[in-house]
């Protein structure tokens, strides 16, 4: 089935591209739907602001071309959008390192440690990927500010750390259990500890998975609105993407030329990661959903 | 060595316990609290009135309501979506292209979606020349725009769409991955043993696919019920699109009323509770 | 292995990072007294344009004191703030966008009064007492408004109007008589959307608001405003239904009602200076003037542009105006904060923002002659010398009821024949919130 | 009539190509054994016939018909795979009956003909199990008994024994066999161990590289084989070669090796003759080399004087790692022999079944 014949007959060749013809039409027409919104948003944030609200994008394509950087220009040049890029990295980098780390050692013990009641304490911590997060958000912002840390990244990078450890923890121990037993138990019959198993054995192994969940998660991060702008606020010197562009509106209506142009530049860099890293997702998903 | 063992497994969750205590635990036992009482400063104690609120207002029946849309249909589209291009994915070239396509919406924010998905919907009157997608369609096609938004007949489905539209790319690469799963030999044998294609997609494939869409379902229901950043920013509920999470969010935030949004929050997660369940007994049972 | 050793070593330098950044947050809280002027932390809506005149406002202050405003931005305030509040990290100041807010806030005990701030002499000077009234509770000021527009504007293009021959009208029979006119010409009288995101619906309350100061005088506005009347009241029903003789008119505005649903209302404010124009009229406050100058660099102001008053339907309320405010509130008192309060109460400090328009100011004592142009200082005048002036209604009521009233608005457009229903609800959960 | 025929069979993935001009007739009721090194395209022949993979020149024929184009569900044949290729979600029951459902049988008779065939394959009693619950025997058995019970015209299997342990394997050798007899159906047998091919085929086909090397009885290629490839691949333990020089020895002809000689026998000397002065390649089969001590009567013999490497004792023989000169030879010799490593011995080698081969073609090269 995966293997695709090159030479055919003529006549099998025609039978097949017929038989075929059907299903590339349909993939083709579904892909071509599906990148239509995105496509919509690409080209109008090259437009004139009077052009977007008048007339439909695609007119753009029409003489006279009229295309513009203005908007790119304008994103670009806000005060402090250039700061926001790099808190945006402060605060998704770390959070994704950390829920990688905390999630995997936590996932490892679930899945090849001997603990009293492990396996109901696993089904609380799953279970927990169910809490709406909105309503975490006023008893945390409670202790928050009794220690002193709002509008701190170390409050943030803790916050989100958290709420992202239920699907990581239930991700990973899915991907560790599933490998080879006879892999681990030979290595502790040499006497290694659990955490040179867990360390030279179980990481190394799970690279595709732990690479799956870091893109996961920084693109959640990365796309967070609302706990940045409770913990942290909107202050220009922590303000994320997210924070900066949602003000790029102003208080009274709908700055189409700016968001088009901001929404566009704060999605770039997650799909570059996706698109980098987009064999390790595979790998990690098939891993991690699949075997059980 | 017994009791020195567990010490290292305790040292080992001993970060995630903490975290997860701190910032989703006890919130969530706090909430459960805060729900059986009244008011802004939740200091009268009113057992299950804000329940009984909840399960009978007409504004809050809508929202019940609308969450049930969003799990039924948003669930079966993204899946059936996703199933679908998986299979017929799996038989092209270009699969790898077709897969990304449809999975780069999972990397948009929700702002953007709400940008692009406004972009779609945009309405203007019949007279106008149209500048939303859709509408222009409808007036090459000789039908008057539609205000998609805000028709509510039309509009929650109109959200789901956009819901789908970001979701389905997960449906994909899991079913995909899965299928992929599926060893060659088992389809050539149900070929050798008579099946056509679609035979072989009703009783070979999809029975044997039945886990993985299982996981897939389940990740999907338990989204459609927690969503909320999609109506926020594109509706914040009017026009009847309110769900529930949106609704915790308006009755906490917006006016204040801590001890409904926490019943509101409540019935969230028991809603979620029973999916999660079954997702668990599946790897259970896996085992 | 060596991304591990390289992750951990992260792990580390981050870890550190924590302890230094934490302890670096600490040391901005002030000592009581006259202290050295430090941060100052201010939470609004404003955005893009309104960000940037603000910190030109700000910007003499800074240089004064050598203090530091850091302003953030959000455009769902009342959750962000609610939640901050509860969290007991308020922002230093705020500008809330209404005065139901600062009453709420106040209420709760989370604003300080300002009474020993402000030099009260002075204010009263400067501000009528609606506007010291609208910031008082329980007998206290919690707030200085700072940013103001009249709603009863009317805008439209007069070089279309005398093209066509047409007059402003002064009452709203002249006004229906116009529009009938109109459609009789050809073009649509009226533009009107009032899509705006989650708070659709807004555009159409200042409409109901507008006629009933209009008819109905500002008693029953008042009673209204605190729940002594009902909302199945017979002057509530006939605001809405005069609304509605223009809203749901056969061919006054373009597409009808759903156009009007479906319509942000900025996008609505273009079509009377559109060539040929779409429509003749618009109808919302004179902030409307920056979405026209924006959309349109073009056009000069009262030639190509220009508004009327909303007209009178019963003369005895002929000078009645309605208008809005942004109110700057004080969260948490520092020396910091209270030198930024007194700075945004002088009519001085708000110079630079109303010479470069889209701005009007309720002090009383900024010189009219710093507005840009003749549209902005009259627009200014009509907030400051109206004989009646009351504050946007919607504005000053409680959030559940406020939210009733936009859907009760979005409702009533697309079912007009329930519109008794529709006022009943509203009145449900009002008595509901008002007797919290 | 289920004849098959493959005629001009050429198959190409891409660049590469898999099967070359391949001509292969089976007779009907025929068991005949595709063998060969992996990927040598023994494994492609029997897809193609099965419909699995397209065929891009020559034609393959099911009885009169020409099956080129035809999907595999109409071409009346079942398959054995080497996974067994069980369908997981269905019990051993439905996956038996699987085939004979969609051909709509009637549910009586697909009742008894799926009980049936359970029982000849012994896996009546598991007909309620999932695949998951049975063992890598039971499985294979159930998959064959998937492939007997809808009574195809051709019975394909793909190296069905592989993954069985090599008890079960000797046992199911046999099984097989037996079941051919039974159902009286062409059988093609595909596998890479020449012990199957040996003890079940009624006929071999050997293939290397995309092509036919030798068709033939298992008798055949053992005693004839056409080149040093059939010849080393047949046999166990192979065919031992070396290269030695024809020479003229005292009216006689001997084998001039890397520092050994060996002497042919009269009657095969005039043989040789032509090649006088020629390096050739000489195979023996181990099993005719022999301890001068238990030489065989009725052989020629043609005594070596040879270093033993190694011995490998059997119990019912004796493996000997032989050292003549530069060359290595295996023995296979009778277990009373006395030899041991490192000891200087004489072994007689039965001259009269040596084969002989050209250095360049690597063909037979026949008297």
């Amino acid at each position: 089935m995966a293997r695709e014949v090159a030479a055919l007959s003529r006549q099998e060749r025609l039978m097949r591209s017929l038989s075929r013809g059907p299903v590339n039409v349909a993939i083709i027409a579904i892909c071509l739907l599906w990148m239509l919104p995105s496509a919509g948003l690409l080209v109008s944030s090259f437009r004139p602001r009077n052009d977007i609200a008048t007339t439909g994008w695609w007119t753009a394509f029409k003489t006279p071309f009229e295309f513009t950087l203005a908007n790119y220009e304008q994103v670009l040049t806000t005060q402090g959008m250039a700061q926001s890029f790099v808190n945006s990295l402060i605060i998704s980098v770390p959070v994704t390192v950390f829920v990688v780390m905390v999630a995997a050692f936590a996932a490892y013990a679930f899945a090849w440690m001997e603990l009293p009641g492990r396996d109901a304490i696993f089904l609380v911590v799953v279970g927990l990927i169910v809490v709406p997060i909105q309503l975490t958000l006023i008893p945390v912002l409670r202790m928050f500010s009794s220690a002193g840390m709002t509008g701190t990244f170390p409050a943030i990078w803790l916050a989100h750390t958290a709420y992202g450890l239920p699907f990581a923890v239930f991700l990973l121990r899915n991907f560790f259990i599933a490998l080879p037993k006879d892999l681990l138990e030979s290595a502790f019959l040499e006497g290694a500890s659990h955490t040179r198993v867990f360390l030279r054995i179980v990481m190394p192994l799970s690279v595709p998975s732990l690479a799956a969940l870091a893109i996961f998660q920084f693109l959640w991060v990365w796309n967070d609105l609302l706990v940045a702008l409770v913990y942290l606020g909107g202050f220009r010197s922590v303000a994320p993407m997210t924070v900066t562009v949602s003000n790029l509106v102003s208080s009274f209506g709908s700055e189409w030329h700016l968001l088009t142009a901001a929404a566009f530049i704060s999605m770039m860099l997650p799909l570059a990661v996706f698109f980098a890293l987009q064999r390790y997702f595979v790998e990690g998903i098939l891993a991690g959903a699949v075997k059980g | 060595m017994r009791p020195r063992l567990a010490t290292i497994a305790w040292l080992y969750v001993l970060p995630a316990f903490v975290l997860l205590g701190v910032f989703l635990v006890y919130p969530v036992a706090n909430t459960v609290y805060l729900s059986l009482f009244s008011g802004r400063d939740t200091s009268a104690f009113v057992g299950l009135d804000n329940y009984r609120y909840l399960l009978t207002h007409p504004e809050t029946v809508i929202v019940l309501r609308n969450n049930l849309l969003w799990l039924v249909l948003f669930t079966a589209a993204s899946v059936g979506l996703g199933l679908i291009l998986a299979v017929l994915s799996n038989q092209v070239r270009y699969e790898a292209i077709a897969k990304a396509i449809i999975f780069v919406p999972m990397a948009v924010s929700f702002t953007a979606a709400a940008v692009i998905w406004r972009f779609m919907y945009i309405y203007r009157p019949p007279q106008f020349e149209q500048t939303g997608v859709l509408n222009a369609g409808m007036a090459a096609l000789g039908f008057d725009p539609v205000p998609w938004i805000t028709n509510t007949t039309l509009n929650n489905y109109a959200l789901i769409a956009a819901g789908v539209w970001m979701w389905t790319g997960f449906a994909l690469v899991v079913i995909s991955a899965g299928l992929k799963g599926i060893p060659t030999e088992v389809l050539e044998a149900a070929r050798v043993d008579g099946a056509n294609e679609v035979q072989i997609f009703w009783r070979v494939i999809l029975p044997m696919l039945r886990s993985v869409m299982l996981v897939v379902a389940v990740t999907l229901t338990i989204n459609s019920l927690k969503v909320f950043d999609l109506v926020y920013v594109m509706t914040f509920g009017n026009y009847q699109t309110d769900v529930l999470a949106n609704r915790m969010f308006k009755e906490m935030f917006t006016f204040g009323n801590f001890g409904r949004a926490s019943a509101v929050a409540v019935v969230l997660l028991l809603a979620i509770v029973p999916l999660m369940l079954l997702n668990i007994r599946r790897f259970r049972r896996e085992q | 292995m060596s991304w591990l050793k390289r992750t951990s070593i992260l792990a580390l330098t981050l870890a550190l990072l924590v302890t230094f950044v934490a302890c670096a947050a600490d040391d901005t809280e002030p000592v009581d007294g006259e202290e050295p002027i430090g941060t100052v932390s201010v939470m609004g809506v404003w955005g893009a344009g309104e960000i940037e005149p603000f910190e030109e406002v700000v910007a003499a202050w800074e240089a004064d004191t050598g203090g530091t405003m850091e302003f953030e931005g959000t455009r769902d305030l009342s959750a962000i703030l609610r939640a901050r509040v509860s969290g007991g990290n308020p922002p230093d100041l705020a500008i809330l966008p209404n005065p139901a807010l600062l009453q709420d806030f106040a209420g709760a005990g989370d604003l300080i009064a300002l009474d020993d701030v402000l030099d009260m002499g002075a204010l009263g000077d400067d501000y009528a007492d609606t506007w010291i009234d609208l910031g008082t509770v329980d007998g206290d000021l919690y707030g200085v408004f700072i940013k103001a527009a009249t709603k009863s504007t009317v805008w439209y293009n007069p070089a279309n109007f005398n093209a066509a021959g047409y007059e402003i009208p002064e009452s709203w029979d002249d006004m229906i008589a116009l529009s009938d006119q109109m459609v009789a010409d050809g073009t649509a009288p009226w533009s009107i959307g009032i899509e705006s995101g989650g708070a659709t619906g807004w555009p159409g309350t200042d409409w109901i608001q507008e006629i009933l100061l209009a008819e109905s005088g500002p008693d029953v506005y008042d009673q209204w405003v605190a729940h002594e009347i009902s909302w199945t009241d017979p002057a509530i029903k006939s605001a809405f239904e005069k609304f509605g003789e223009v809203a749901l008119a056969e061919g006054y505005v373009p597409g009808g009602a759903d156009a009007i649903l479906a319509t942000p209302f900025q996008d609505a404010s273009y079509l009377p200076f559109q060539d040929p124009p779409q429509a003749h009229m618009y109808f919302l406050g004179a902030f409307t003037q920056g979405f026209i100058a924006g959309q349109f660099p073009d056009l000069v102001p009262e030639d190509d542009y220009d508004f009327f008053k909303f007209p009178y339907v019963d003369a005895a309320y002929m000078g009645a105006v309605t208008g809005g405010a942004d109110v700057v509130v004080m969260l948490n008192d520092t020396p910091s904060a209270r030198s930024l309060m007194r700075h945004l109460a002088t009519a001085d400090a708000w110079e630079s923002w109303a010479a470069a328009g889209g701005y009007s100011s309720p002090n009383r004592s900024l010189d009219v002659s710093v507005y840009p142009d003749a549209l902005a200082a009259k627009a200014a005048e009509q907030l400051t010398e109206s004989a009646i002036f009351r504050f946007d209604a919607d504005d000053l009521m409680p959030s559940e009821v406020q939210n009733a009233y936009f859907a009760g608005i979005i409702d009533y457009l697309q079912q007009p024949d329930r519109l008794d229903a529709i006022l009943g609800e509203i009145e449900a959960v009002a008595a509901e919130a008002y007797a919290q | 009539m289920a004849r098959v025929h493959f005629e001009n069979v050429t198959k190409r993935f891409g660049d590469f190509t898999a099967l070359r001009d391949f001509n292969l007739e089976i007779e009907d009721k025929e068991f005949l054994v595709l063998v060969g090194p992996s990927g040598c395209g023994k494994s492609t022949a029997l897809r193609m016939l099965a419909g699995l993979e397209d065929i891009t020149e020559g034609s393959i024929y099911i009885g009169d018909r020409r099956v080129n184009g035809v999907p595999a569900k109409d071409r009346d044949i079942a398959m054995v795979f080497q996974s067994y290729a069980l369908y997981p979600h269905m019990t051993v029951f439905d996956n038996i009956a699987f085939g004979l459902r969609l051909r709509k049988t009637p549910k009586d008779v697909l009742t008894t003909k799926v009980k049936e065939a359970a029982e000849v394959l012994g896996v009546d009693s598991l007909l309620d199990r999932k695949p998951g619950q049975l063992s890598g025997g039971q499985r294979q058995r159930v998959a064959v008994a998937r492939a007997i019970v809808r009574e195809p015209r051709v019975f394909l299997l793909d190296e069905p024994l592989s993954n069985l342990d090599a008890k079960l394997r000797v046992h199911t050798r046999a099984e097989i066999s037996k079941l051919h007899k039974r159902l009286g159906t062409t059988f093609v047998y595909v596998t890479h161990d020449q012990v199957e091919a040996m003890t079940m085929a009624d006929r071999i086909a050997v293939m290397n590289e995309g092509i036919i090397q030798q068709v033939g009885s298992p008798q055949e290629l053992y005693d004839e084989p056409v080149n040093v490839f059939v010849a080393g691949f047949i046999g166990s333990p192979a065919m031992n070669f070396f290269e030695a020089e024809v020479v003229e020895d005292g009216g006689g002809v001997s084998l001039d090796g890397d520092g050994f000689s060996v002497d042919v026998p009269d009657d095969r000397a005039e043989e040789m003759r032509p090649f006088l002065g020629r390096r050739m390649i000489f195979g023996v089969r181990p099993e005719n080399i022999h301890d001068e001590h238990f030489v065989p009567s009725g052989i020629t013999a043609a005594p070596t004087t040879v270093k033993v490497d190694v011995t490998e004792p059997m119990g019912n023989e004796v493996f000997l790692h032989l050292l003549a000169g530069k060359t290595k030879l295996l023995a296979r010799v009778d277990p009373r022999t006395k030899m041991s490593a490192d000891d200087e011995v004489e072994v007689v080698i039965d001259m009269e079944r040596m084969h002989v081969f050209d250095p360049e073609s690597r063909e037979a090269v026949r008297g």
